[in-house]
């Protein structure tokens, strides 16, 4: 193992302090209870507030994402664990104006269970909490014998939008709204090339030899469901969209955005190779790419792979997504 | 250890999950890597190095202690097994409230109470390749010694051995809970790390 | 070698297209001759344009830097290579609206001669280009006895720079002026962890075991100056920083900008985890970090390592390094 | 090969170039791995490749091919030897302009025409470890064989191993041009692959 770090104990604390540093002008870091990355503003007046974290090592996702028109605020745990109930109780406390507090959640049992509690320590102290699940990775098949769908890279694309929702006014009920229906509209999936190493753990997540590839990857360095034989960039994109456009209910004439995410190993100019084949084939079936983004932001440490994530788009959510944003990993309008 | 757990016994018992967890991080992250995410040994550890820290306060009942246990790993592990082992030494915490010292019985309602509250809080079922599959066993081994009389200790020690033998049962079995079920068929042959932790919580007195 | 491509051969042009297909909003991707990417409202009446290029692997440098107040156009030759003067030149007369060009060139002998090639060819035909060099890699040492110091990570800084002064009204003489001013300012210092493998090439550019770090490597692959033992992200940090304040004229009370850059494969957290060493060490030598960009902005692929940039500011360089920007890799403001 | 080069066998030689820099890219690609960025063979095949494309149409005279070839690498080759190759077939060109063949001392003008032009062009001097190590003992050994009356051929050969000899002498010293340059003392017992790719060229004919 190989890494830019100090102690592998420190890895955390001192990446958000770092963080929190570079991006002073935006947001806040507090580290105690460890950590809470809030909004500089927050609580901003009359406003819903929204709430995600999870375990570390998904950068950008989730404190990348802080910032005006998108999070109120992001607790990230240790890596790839999710924080306990008391940060994510502080955060919450912390951006709630009255108006009430969205917790965006990713779909693992970890963070589903610490969120429940979180919440319902919020709501003994009087604040309204809405809980939105992202669910949006097809890989996990038979999600009523699982523990579910897995949250990934769809995540940003609800915080995106909800946020902008929250943003322009929206009240509780109609953020956690929006957010779930970005959620059902969204699906992803995801391959690696190469496995991550948790530093604390030392060793990689799995092995791959010079020619395997894991399909179906997560975004916690776990194996994938599927280990194949390396293919072209094209037919590996086939492999991840084939199962998106299997279980999006979607038709030509459709508009979608298309998000490529990097998992944090990989060049960029890859992710464009993949990007263009997922244009070619949409374009032969008669769907709109009408808003599209690529890069890395819901990463697995220095994984090598990539993920395709689809959401079929209505002029609402288009709109909230073009909303102005003003957060260190996105950022336009403003 | 005595035929009750008394305060002190019971403090005794947690001192020793804390070193057996921290001897066997390297294991569990084994087992976790190979069917997780690689990080349940770091998350026991430093869940029960904040308890251990925590152990050197007054308490005034065994239900004190393990509801301190409860609370500090709820707020130190993070991740599924911390708000799940919480809400075990809570829900077992709160099964023995009012006794000064734990006998068979009270060791075997301390275990019944962890188990049925795991069950509850994870939803995973007998069989879902969790820790489930080792406090459930326990449980009833533990009443059911109980029930013929032993001590403590004899209560604990059955309740070990079940969850030993539910922990190696989850082999090969898939997972229908967790990160493991992600994996469908490929997690057959690997024992649930939970389930295994389960066993060390129960073992520790040995 | 394990990649995302289909066919080495085709590995640039199918990541232009795909570039090129992801950004249509903000520019052109001509392929021939191959490849100049454009600014969609090139040429802009009255604007001195700028033109910047040279071997692709190091994205988002240069395509993702063109846009609204930055490049005009951007010529990405083969992997690691040079473009031939053809593209250049296309590229130069596509952007010109009469106001002249400024060509931005990274120090490389290849680099030099083929934009060389191409400013004598464009002046034939009656376009003025100037050209700024840029040269920030302190890794290079006794430059009188090289090719001289190498164009890093400090080249997007003149280029958004240089790029802002074009858009606010300068002419040619000074946005070359700025330019040079700004590279004057610069100075850079990179390692690596691990190398990265050029698609044609097969196997990595060198190789380093568990436990080597290269420090002073360039942006092609190329081993650097010293192989050490591998240290704390501080101490590694720190080997980075002593060169730069060695070569550096910059004093206690002074404003400088901080760039924290990733060579492609590094996890942002380690990124961030480098950027706190940083502000840390100029903290105690009394110097202001003004401004602060934390990200994988000029890569070397899939190389894993980091490289540190800084640059000594003054209100002028701090007033254009603040003015809206819209490219794919760079916005703000817009 | 003729004792003179004309129209027909300079095609030919060029022919040959290109069918020998095919052989040896990988050669080359790993020469340049060692101490420069890994792309000399790819950059080299590219560039002739395009090359021998174009030597199917009509020339005029041996000067008309040359300048065909100089044209073609400076649009095809990029990196530094594109620009430095172009610029040493062009200026080797020019000095053979106007004659319908080479003799020996035809060889030896496109020869030090071509030496001159790269030295000029990337400012290196002997002994920096470049290909100009190679073209300039080939332009002096070229020019004392045409001295003694050496045919085209000859010539050709004895600027051949000049230039080897000179390549192979790039090992022991360090560079202070191209990428290598930013090695130091860590380029040093490489032989340059520039230096290398023009001993193939001048030897191709062989
Ligand atoms: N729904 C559930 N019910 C019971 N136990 C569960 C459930 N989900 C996970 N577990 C247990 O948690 C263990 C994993 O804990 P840990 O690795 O610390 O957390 P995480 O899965 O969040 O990384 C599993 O091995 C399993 O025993
Ligand atoms: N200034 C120079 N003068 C003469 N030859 C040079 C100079 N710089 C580089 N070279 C030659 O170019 C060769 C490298 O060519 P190539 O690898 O194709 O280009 P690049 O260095 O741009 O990757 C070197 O081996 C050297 O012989
Ligand atoms: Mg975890
Ligand atoms: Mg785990
Ligand atoms: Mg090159
Ligand atoms: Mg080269």
């Amino acid at each position: 193992m190989k890494k830019l770090i100090n102690d592998p104990e420190d890895v955390v604390r001192e990446s958000v302090q770092g963080f929190g540093h570079a991006h002073d002008d935006i947001l806040t870091v507090f580290e105690e209870p460890p950590f809470v990355i809030a909004r500089k503003d927050a609580p901003v007046a009359g406003k819903v507030a929204l709430v995600s974290g999870g375990g570390s090592g998904h950068e950008p996702l989730h404190g990348g994402f802080v910032g005006r028109g998108m999070l109120d605020a992001a607790v990230p745990g240790p890596v790839f664990t999710s924080p306990t109930p008391d940060p994510i109780l502080a955060a919450t406390k912390a951006v709630d104006s009255g108006a009430g507090v969205v917790h965006i959640v990713k779909n693992y049992t970890g963070d589903v269970l610490n969120f429940e509690t979180a919440a319902d320590l919020a709501l003994a102290e009087g604040i309204e909490v809405e809980t939105v699940l992202v669910d949006d990775d097809v890989a996990v098949k038979d999600s009523l014998y699982t523990a579910g769908r897995r949250g990934v890279a769809g995540t940003m694309l609800v915080e995106k939008i909800a946020g902008a929702a929250a943003e322009r006014g929206d009240d509780l009920a109609a953020v956690a709204e929006i957010g779930r229906r970005v959620n059902a509209n969204t699906r992803s999936m995801g391959l690696a090339l190469a496995p991550c190493t948790v530093p604390h753990a030392g060793e990689p997540s799995f092995t791959l030899d010079e020619t395997e590839v894991e399909i179906g990857i997560g975004i916690h360095g776990e194996p994938g469901r599927e280990r194949i034989a390396i293919e072209s960039a094209d037919a590996l994109t086939d492999r991840l969209l084939e199962p998106i456009l299997e279980d999006l209910p979607i038709a030509s004439g459709d508009d979608v955005l298309v998000l490529v995410n990097g998992m944090g190993g990989t060049p960029q100019s890859e992710l464009y190779i993949v990007y263009r084949r997922v244009a070619e084939v949409l374009a032969e079936r008669g769907i709109s790419v009408t808003r599209k983004i690529v890069g890395n932001y819901v990463t697995s440490l220095e994984m090598q792979g990539a993920s395709v994530t689809l959401l079929k788009l209505d002029a609402e959510m288009t709109e909230l997504y073009d909303a102005p944003v003003h957060t260190a990993a996105l950022r336009w309008g403003l | 250890m005595a035929g009750v757990l008394d305060t002190a016994a019971t403090v005794s018992w947690i001192r020793a999950i804390g070193a057996v967890i921290a001897e066997q991080e390297q294991h569990l992250t084994t087992l976790d890597r190979t069917i997780g995410d690689g990080d349940h040994g770091a998350n026991m550890r430093r869940g029960f190095a904040a308890v251990t820290e925590k152990l050197d306060g007054e308490f005034a009942d065994p239900e004190e202690v393990l509801k301190t246990v409860a609370t500090t790993l709820i707020s130190t592990v993070g991740g599924a097994s911390g708000p799940l082992y919480g809400t075990a030494f809570l829900k077992g915490s709160m099964a023995v409230k009012g006794r000064a010292e734990l006998d068979g019985a009270g060791v075997a309602a301390f275990i019944r109470g962890a188990a049925d509250g795991v069950k509850a809080r994870g939803k995973a079922e007998a069989g879902d390749k969790t820790m489930v599959d080792a406090w459930l066993p326990a449980a009833e081994a533990a009443e059911a010694a109980a029930a013929d009389g032993a001590d403590a200790q004899a209560v604990l020690s059955a309740a070990a051995a079940a969850a030993r033998k539910g922990a190696e049962e989850t082999e090969p079995i898939v997972a229908r809970k967790g990160r493991a079920s992600y994996l469908g068929e490929r997690a057959i042959g690997h024992r649930d790390p939970g389930a295994e932790s389960t066993a060390f919580i129960l073992g520790a007195a040995e």
